[in-house]
């Protein structure tokens, strides 16, 4: 049983947490919170960049370091630590995935050693509407090769100089047929509108495209069946951001606690509290080991990953979201003020369990793919 | 069994009726007039608050005029000389119309009961018809940086120099310092006391020189709060409410009048959510049709009405001349975590769109955005889920206190922390 | 606004309580407990009808004392305080609510008279299996009048003289056609045989009827729906019952608590019991609350009974496991000996929420109710 | 990141399995296995239970003649001199097989370790040997009425009569006491010492005359605790561990290896609660499509694995040779919570019929309805939720102690109440 990082993963992971305590501080989380004009991090991007983070799992022949999914699992969880104002996800768990699982060669020559280097950033735009995208709220469609349709919210969108779109394909109107196309923003017919949202150091941005050139990425009419397995691959690697931030949002309430006096004791000693915060390891623990098997059901292609990432990701969803809310109330007054920084984790937490989904659609997926599991 | 007011309360009731009717404008829709109570105040903009207080003041001159401004206060001061019950029935008549009386709550609820106990009658005749009629605003000073659930750690120093006092330190949670007029404030006066016996309780003028009013901006986006800074702000002896190191005593005059002042919790509830399940679609159709979705509103109703009733049996006390129950202590500990857990699972239904704040395609104007940050302080201003549990469990299930070791030293002595 | 029972039911109230502290000791709900063979206790329920609870809501002109349902509700929290050992729920709020609603005049007289003298005892037959009662696994018929089919579990089944059993009526086999039948026990072809449960103190039984004579309650056909309204009449009072139950589980709690030393002080002084006591306070109380709107319904025979008795249901149901299952770990190692009162409290909370149909069941009831009324 | 053994565990492992395919019976289905774990022993009648001892003491003789009987005890007392990983692939492994070696479990991994640290060399040698083998079976007298939580708050009197002790008290929730044949006691020998002070240690023969064992029936039906009565009960000074006033040091030595004595705690789980919906019948059909049950299921699924990956992370620990994580803390403290929950669940799914236990009707074996009633005992025993809340805010996360009192003062001056 060797159920852990290995020692080089551990030495990435103390190097990682070295360089974002260093290069990500919160004033630099909060240079994007206050002006969401800044849409991200330059700096921190090209930092992260520099350190070959966004080439971490992209295969050598196309310009990235060959490492695998295990690294990445590991730099996602500091990520998450840092609350890292910067397009990671959208670009690195996201559409690099989509391009290395199903891009032609020459899409992968023409995007992924870009992407790896930083000079492109990626993203997908897939939800039309609120509530949960089905096959009747897809609405976008590519007509002669054209796409038209509104997006929103595109996470990261407004810094995206391409997107895995998922619009309903040319030849077949049927609404089963949903196909994926890449898209290049930087052309006529694409009108990008920042949003206002719950977490602005993560902006997303409606999208809208009127008869815009598209190349279609894999198999037309497959664009669900796709999804659902980047999204699958995605899931655990948000876990282990989300499971980063809670263990954080933990640490900042325990030290808090231990600082602050009342009744002429800390607050910490209270039982109350203790035991919030003994609730808050106890689901932080746990969303770790499920992330862990993710961890391991990704890295080795296991038929297992879809019940694997499921778990994680609801396990994750309920340990931040907790970890984050209950935080803030170990704060007290100081909790909710804009000053102290229990909000960065309480708005990353929702963000990130949006951003994929919501805890509920990844329920139902869990319970699917078990009974499918139990039917082979 | 009945939901009908007596026949002294219909008399009122009506009475209070005909006075709105004449003077205000009714709402046509309360259902979303509560969606609304929980985008606060100021985010609606600089210029539009100042009209907002304008307008308040000019209605709470009517009601003083009318008799209805101060249905508790005797009435020698301007007051109804009314009932409980009669104040409940104005308030949820009042719910009706557009008008606003919240800035006045601190004031004739808790600091105005307090002057009427331990003032001086010059003061009472001073004071207290311009504190009625809403010329004057008044605001509490109490909580500290170190005394926010343990109130009587308050560190703010009071030092006598002749007939004056000499008050140094950091006020916060302050609603409406910036525009009250006056303000009551309690003040350790002898560090080496008992933590609750050296305390002193004053009232001030709000723009004496020294006063440093700076708002808190809460993550909800609005300051409802301010933070008070104290620098050698010297107020005459006259000033103090009741004796040196008496400041407890009056202060719990303070506190138990706010059981009265406070209204109903703001916000969204079960109605809220339940319209919009017939709107979002999940994984299987419509959000209503989905029995998970289903039980959770089960849960949600059942909280909702649960606490409504409850809120007719405190007034069914009331209306007998009994002290009203529990309400008030399970109430707000209730709905804070309610909403917080209605709103979560709101932008849970809207999926992947459910963190855009953005207005045009938000469903009911951001409710559930603003109800996710709102309701973290709703869980802790006016007491902490903890505190209010403490006082469930001390207060009316009569458990013991814990040991407290702060009650029985020297304040100077208590290890303090951050 | 007087949202409270009167002066007279308060009075009542008194006297029930003191009455069952002196003739329902734990001691004689042992009695039944220790051998459920006892089936129930006789002498309570001969004191029981003494007083005249079993007439309270049955007219005069049927024997009864012609009082309210509110009287009836006020009677329900007290049984439900004391535990009471008697078959009173099933043969008051059940059977005879069932009589005084759907019954013929000659139906009434021939029963409505002794079960308010308590000479009979009633009850309910329909469940047949685990599992939620639907049109398809009720499988109890009637063919040329007589009655056939296996009910369980029947409570107090063992000792009701007389039953209404729901089944598939002899003119229609299509299964929405539920209709109700009156069986009296004492005739060849219905077997009985006493079950295991989890509550001992109120058995139930399962029953085998083979051709026997019954005679339709109400319209054949409507059985559904005659039993819907039954069951929301009957929830309410057992929601009193509820109530009652979960209010002395709290007090025992806090008793418990405040003789009980360690660590040199009471544990009721200890946050963590301290909140969890609030916690069974608020619930109870919100039950309570929701409860009384239910009695208010019942009694004015209100449109609003189907919600105003479901959200009892819920509320109370809720509270009186909450309050029963943390009454046992506030006790903490007495508290699961057989010893101890705590799990007779345990025992019949689960008794009490299930015997009507689970708490999901009135979940569900109650949203399709507010579902109904928003049409309307 | 892998699920293996390294080579060594795997040749332990091999062998471990040779030694048990050759003398024990191997189960075919683990999930029933599981399902069965929640009823307890004892439901199983007096012959069923005498018998079951007889079986695992021969076992246990076998074990002890291979060796395996102590993985962690040192060779010279007959262990294998293992390490903990050994110890777990062991467990692992036994587990597979229709053996039992429950009753030993307090002797050789708590009591055995506490006389080897602390015992002279002629008791080691004359006790351990038949420790090890079964042939003498050990428990252990610590609880007391007004110690559970509070294990420290001793009241059996030790009064020291020249070369012996009178042991004067009640001891309480021993396991196995009715078939033990001796025992480990902490008792108060010094009652105005500090609490922790006045305690001392010894051991003793459970047919000393003077003791009286009586089962607990608890509500579960089973009796699988008892107290124990001591009325001067004499025992020799040579069999105490330990100097005078240094039992709570001894107790310590006892408890630290508590740890690795306890085994997964037995019961239902995510598997018996999901087979069951796809049998049962909800209001709209079977309970595994009804989306309300499949978002309960995933959120037990997820606590369930859970658990065990996070058990996969202790033993990947252990077989580092580093101290495993926090694994049993947050194991039972999970685990007794969700039995509970699942229970009753369950019952609810089989609606109006859930209460019924009869054999023929009921589902899976009464695993639900038992699991109902002994649940209420797995969260209580071994550490309640709270203490094991405790142990996880002040010895994991580092958080305060809360003031102790009665760690200041004389053990007699402590109020005690009931």
């Amino acid at each position: 049983m060797n159920f852990d990082f290995s020692d080089d993963q551990k030495l990435l992971q103390e190097q990682a947490r070295k360089f974002l305590t260093d290069k990500c501080s919160r004033k630099l989380v909060r240079s994007v919170l206050d002006n969401n004009k800044n849409q991200y991090s330059k700096e921190l991007w090209q930092e992260v960049v520099n350190m070959g983070w966004t080439a971490t799992a992209i295969p050598e022949e196309y310009g990235g370091l060959g490492l695998g999914m295990l690294e990445l699992c590991v730099i996602a969880e500091e990520l998450g630590r840092s609350l890292a104002p910067i397009p990671f996800s959208s670009s690195i768990y996201i559409f690099a995935e989509f391009l290395k699982a199903y891009g032609s060669e020459d899409q992968k020559k023409q995007y992924l050693p870009k992407i790896a280097s930083g000079e492109l950033i990626g993203s997908f735009a897939f939800p039309e509407t609120k509530g949960t995208p089905r096959t009747n709220n897809i609405n976008s469609k590519v007509e002669n090769d054209k796409l038209s349709g509104k997006k929103l919210p595109v996470n990261d969108g407004q810094v995206a100089d391409v997107l895995i779109v998922a619009a309903n394909s040319d030849n077949n109107q049927n609404h089963n047929s949903l196909s994926l196309y890449i898209v290049e923003t930087n052309q006529a017919g694409v009108e990008e509108k920042l949003l206002d949202t719950l977490d602005p150091t993560r902006p997303s941005s409606q999208i809208e495209f009127s008869n815009v050139a598209c190349s279609v990425l894999g198999e037309k009419g497959e664009g669900w069946s796709m999804i659902q397995n980047i999204l699958n691959r995605a899931a655990v690697l948000f876990a282990f951001e989300q499971v980063g931030g809670a263990q954080v949002a933990l640490d900042e309430a325990k030290k808090y606690s231990i600082e602050r006096y009342a009744f002429g004791k800390p607050i910490g000693s209270f039982q109350a509290l203790k035991h919030k915060m003994a609730d808050m390891y106890v689901k932080n623990e746990l969303a770790k080991s499920n992330a862990y098997y993710g961890a391991w059901a990704l890295s080795t292609d296991s038929m297992e990953l879809p019940v694997a990432a499921a778990g994680a990701r609801v396990s994750a969803t309920e340990a931040f979201h907790y970890a984050s809310k209950e935080n803030i109330q170990i704060h007290g007054g100081v909790g909710f003020t804009w000053e102290y920084d229990c909000h960065l984790f309480y708005r990353r937490s929702k963000l990130l369990s949006l951003n994929l989904g919501s805890i509920r659609k990844w329920k139902e997926n869990l319970i699917s793919n078990l009974e499918k599991r139990n039917i082979t | 069994m009945d939901f009908n007011d007596n026949e002294k309360e219909a008399a009122f009731r009506a009475e209070v009726r005909k006075f709105l009717d004449k003077n205000a404008k009714k709402r046509t829709n309360t259902s979303s007039s509560s969606a609304n109570a929980a985008a606060p105040e100021t985010l609606r903009g600089k210029e539009a608050q100042v009209k907002a207080l304008q307008d308040a003041k000019n209605w709470q001159a009517k009601k003083a005029e009318a008799g209805f401004a101060g249905i508790l206060w005797p009435k020698e001061f301007g007051g109804f000389g009314g009932t409980p019950i009669e104040q409940v029935i104005y308030q949820q008549e009042e719910l009706n119309y557009f008008v606003h009386s919240g800035y006045f709550e601190i004031g004739i609820g808790m600091l105005g009961p307090t002057m009427m106990v331990w003032g001086k009658d010059e003061d009472k005749i001073k004071y207290l018809p311009k504190m009625l009629n809403g010329e004057e605003i008044w605001c509490q000073l109490f909580s500290e940086p170190s005394a926010g659930s343990d109130l009587a750690g308050i560190k703010m120093k009071a030092e006598k120099d002749g007939d004056e006092w000499v008050l140094n330190g950091q006020k916060v949670w302050t609603s409406g310092a910036h525009f009250a007029d006056y303000g009551m404030i309690v003040a350790r006066s002898d560090p080496s006391a008992l933590k609750h016996k050296g305390l002193t309780y004053f009232f001030l003028d709000m723009k004496t020189p020294g006063i440093e009013v700076k708002p808190i901006e809460q993550i909800s986006g609005s300051s409802n709060f301010n933070e008070v800074f104290f620098n050698d702000v010297r107020i005459p002896d006259t000033q103090r409410l009741g004796n040196e190191g008496d400041g407890w005593k009056v202060s719990l005059t303070t506190l138990m009048n706010e059981r009265l002042a406070v209204g109903d919790p703001a916000g969204l509830d079960f109605d809220e959510i339940f319209e919009i399940t017939r709107d979002l679609e999940v994984e299987d159709g419509l959000a209503i049709n989905n029995s998970e979705v289903r039980q959770k509103m089960a849960d949600w109703y059942v909280q909702s009405r649960g606490l409504k009733y409850t809120k007719y049996r405190s007034i069914t006390a009331l209306s007998k001349g009994q002290t009203p129950g529990p309400e008030l202590s399970i109430s707000k500990l209730v709905t804070a975590s309610k909403m917080q857990d209605v709103s979560s699972y709101a932008l849970d239904l809207m999926d992947m769109g459910g963190y855009v704040l953005d207005e045009q395609n938000a469903i009911l104007n951001n409710v559930f955005q603003n109800g996710l940050l709102f309701s973290t302080a709703m869980r802790i201003a006016g007491g902490t889920d903890e505190v209010l549990r403490n006082i469930i469990a001390e207060r009316v299930l009569g458990l013991p206190q814990d040991t407290r070791e702060d009650k029985i030293k020297p304040f100077n002595e208590l290890p303090s922390g951050k």
